[in-house]
């Protein structure tokens, strides 16, 4: 049953040192408020796992909470590179990190078995990709009933996934909204989960725009619910706030350079407050 | 005839192939913008997908990321990720996946991963991303990107998504899979596989370019087609709306 | 791109003798005015697929459709027995079928599959069941990661299926809410499809109640929209109509007897015309 | 004391079964009856989930078949069903699954597929539906039936659903199992299997029964605990409550 927390306090009882952890959301709905807290909680050695590390985790491995990354596109998009990721690949600062990469396809199946609970995700892929030469984790079945060569992935099943979303009702329900990525299958493939929400509303069935299928993650299938106001920033919360396009650009230049990455943290990491990520 | 650029002719002639009705599953950046333009001009019909789940959408400015809330906001539906690579990729509904590339070799294998080793990389690239899934599983494969040495190479560093094979064979005998590369558009010209060998050919030269400016600006001995044509010039009311939308998108960015 | 078609003339065109098809819907929105159109053009040797075969199959069965059933949960919900299936089962009448069936576990995830345009699908199921004894379309595989032995069936590549929703827009998109059963994947694994709706609207993203993320089938994904209003009767349509449980009790007196079946189809299904089944 | 049918007996003690907060996966008939009365006296945070796809549902009468629009109205969601089997069954968010059936045997087996012969059916049951993955894949089990000599059988004549195998040790080593039945609720009395040997064995009588009237009912040698207790007759607000729901449920069943 899902316990309302402080985001200082959902991070700290549930993000390990050493843990695996998967911070997701496609493009949409990125927690970068926690994101953010976890850096301010020093946490290190985490195995990060995300389709699109983005900047939050370049801001992560920036910050030296990394030990592996696992990923399926590590670009800032439609912008260019995640400098962070490319230092620590390329020139092992702040210090040497692993990678491991899959294609999104691969990625996403493996959320989805990882929720279904599956140890492997099936799926047609890889086929004359060089990935599975670099990528030890995957491997080729061949289906019992046609013959075909199948790829297979381990599935994603995290210690602890975080994500954003719109809102949670008094008994920890949450709706997520719009782009919903791979939100739930985070949720549900992961040991434990803290889900960042804009609001708390009474009920999400009696709410105006209450649909009978919309994405609605029960709150005993969540571990912690965590109030931040604007807690995507600068990605964004569908019906909430914009994507902030321009700092996805002015990204590029703070983190094209060690000096003024580390003052940016600073200013607006370290000295930021988890109540001024809109921790309520 | 209005004046234009090479990039406005490179964005043209990519909308121009794409016909009205076919379902594209859109790369971000170049194919997104050839996409959009297709759909505002000659193919109102044609269906955009986008990986980040949105189906059918017709955003009114060009996305900066593939997951932009205006995707969203336009489309006919959004689904989750997973469903999007399964049931509308891999489940056969899509007609051309429209990709952009950092290198492509003469098999027109992409390489997005990196320059130089894997284990110790020059260059770290940002990755696979959808595109080895998209070039196996989509009926066809449209690249468009800018032509120079650096991008066109004759065997590029890292296979990350397949064309044709290191030896053009690579999709022989494999069960289920997509025609692969069936053109690249670029800002000099437009090239297609040899049917046979499966090498990239110049097919048509873009008004104004010879055949020397390709030959210079690719890094393998390109061979050209017996029979090359000339593309076709821009139309002005493609212009015009390209840089409507242009600055459409321009002004929304930068308001954000 | 879906045609909006007849009844009459949707089930001439993709419903051949000896085709397999999958009706789908999962209590909620089975397609009997479909159903009743292909008893009423006397397609014969079908292989007819459902999780549930309900009311629906056991009136095409008791008609003579069927060759074969693929199944996992073959009864009158909440009431007893399908009598028609069975007495073709038991006895033969009106001849034998071949009966192949699965869990709904199984099911679920061949149809999953068939949308996936997998050949197979893995679940972790048949542990202990005699099940796979009788049905040789239940393998086993052994994880490569793991080593666990887990369940494989073939997906679901329907011929044609058949599904019933509440709406269609103007270009064939079709709105599925409620209890969505596998409609969708039904729809999307079929060669060809047939969806039947209650009404046609302008253009469903511009409806009152459209959310970003409704169960909405775009109509290039479907063969032919056909408006059948009631369509799902005795089965329900939410938001139009509820389900007649009075008339699943009743089904249990009228299909108990072959006569009496027999006059109820002649009266019914034969002396109805496809416009009385709300076609369009 | 108020009066109370054999029935009403078995459905207040298998409500009793479930715990508040408990999520559980419930089966039409007597499961479904037992779960909602549960809901509606001492477990009111009980989750109930039908394999329609209807999540955390709360419906005012007692549906009919699995899927009646009121298990979709009074859900907190509705997902497809195989998002139900996936994420939520096989995903191991289900603490208990609640299941009824036609056939029982001593290692607590259950057939709902036949009576005879397979390939010659002397009774065609409906088939396996949700059940065998049930069985497996929730936490534990509670089963709930009418006792009867042709209900509880030494060997059913077919596993549909694995209770413990037909030597008691069907779940020994298999990984990511469940714990299968842990319990049988019948009008008769409360049985639960032998720690060792898996055995079911009646542990609690319900009042007014005697060893012999469940002996008599059962088609197999069936063992008593050493410490047999006796059940907890029904409160008076558990009766009302169970009345007031089937009468509801009547009157909207016939007025339909």
């Amino acid at each position: 049953m899902a316990e309302f927390l402080s985001l200082h306090d959902a991070v700290a009882r549930y993000v390990d040192d050493g843990a695996t952890v998967a911070m997701e959301g496609f493009t949409h709905l990125i927690p970068f408020a926690a994101g953010h807290e976890v850096v301010r909680q020093k946490k290190r050695d985490l195995t990060l796992i995300r389709m699109t590390p983005d900047l939050i985790y370049d801001q992560l491995i920036g910050a030296g909470c990394a030990k592996k990354v696992i990923f399926s596109w590590g670009g800032n998009p439609g912008v260019g590179s995640l400098h962070r990721l490319r230092d620590a690949v390329e020139k092992g600062w702040p210090h040497k990190i692993e990678i491991l990469e899959h294609s999104h396809a691969a990625m996403a199946c493996a959320f989805e078995a990882g929720a279904a609970g599956l140890p492997l995700a099936v799926l047609r892929g890889y086929v004359g990709s060089e990935l599975p030469n670099v990528n030890d984790q995957i491997k080729f079945i061949e289906c019992p009933f046609t013959g075909e060569r199948l790829a297979a992935v381990p599935s994603v099943r995290p210690d602890v996934s975080i994500v954003h979303a719109q809102k949670a009702d008094r008994k920890g329900n949450v709706l997520v909204e719009g782009i919903v990525g791979v939100q739930k299958e985070a949720v549900l493939a992961a040991r434990h989960s803290i889900v960042t929400v804009e609001e708390i509303v009474d009920d999400l069935t009696t709410q105006p725009d209450y649909h009978p299928n919309t994405c609605i993650i029960p709150g005993w299938a969540i571990s912690a619910v965590v109030v931040a106001v604007k807690g995507a920033y600068p990605s964004y919360t569908h019906g909430y706030y914009d994507r902030d396009n321009r700092f996805y650009k002015e990204w590029d230049v703070i983190a094209r350079d060690r000096d003024t990455f580390t003052a940016w943290l600073d200013a607006n990491v370290y000295n930021a407050s988890s109540s001024a990520e809109g921790d309520a | 005839m209005t004046d234009y650029t090479s990039g406005e002719m490179m964005t043209v002639t990519a909308a121009r192939a794409l016909e009205n009705g076919m379902t594209c599953f859109v790369g971000i950046g170049l194919p997104s913008e050839a996409a959009n333009l297709a759909r505002l001009t000659h193919a109102p019909d044609v269906v955009l997908i986008y990986e980040s789940g949105t189906l059918q959408t017709k955003p009114e400015v060009l996305p900066l990321s593939i997951g932009d809330g205006e995707l969203c906001e336009s489309a006919l539906t959004t689904v989750a990720v997973p469903e999007m690579f399964r049931y509308w990729l891999q489940g056969g509904k899509v007609n051309v996946g429209f990709l952009g590339t950092a290198q492509i070799d003469r098999f027109a294998n992409l390489n997005t991963t990196l320059i130089g080793d894997y284990h110790d990389p020059k260059v770290r690239l940002p990755g696979g991303g959808g595109a080895p899934e998209i070039a196996t599983n989509a009926g066809e494969v449209f690249i468009t990107l800018k032509h120079s040495k650096r991008a066109f190479v004759k065997d590029v560093d890292f296979v990350t998504t397949l064309g044709f094979g290191r030896d053009g064979k690579g999709r022989d005998g494999v069960p289920n899979i997509g025609k692969g590369p069936t053109r690249v558009i670029t800002d000099l010209c437009v090239m297609k596989p040899d049917p046979e060998t499966k090498e990239l050919t110049v097919v048509s030269l873009h008004p104004g370019v010879s055949r020397d400016d390709v030959i210079e600006a690719t890094g393998w001995d390109i061979r050209f087609a017996k029979q090359l044509e000339s593309t076709a010039m821009p139309e002005a009311h493609e212009l015009d709306i390209l840089r409507e939308l242009k600055a459409r998108t321009d002004r929304k960015h930068a308001g954000a």
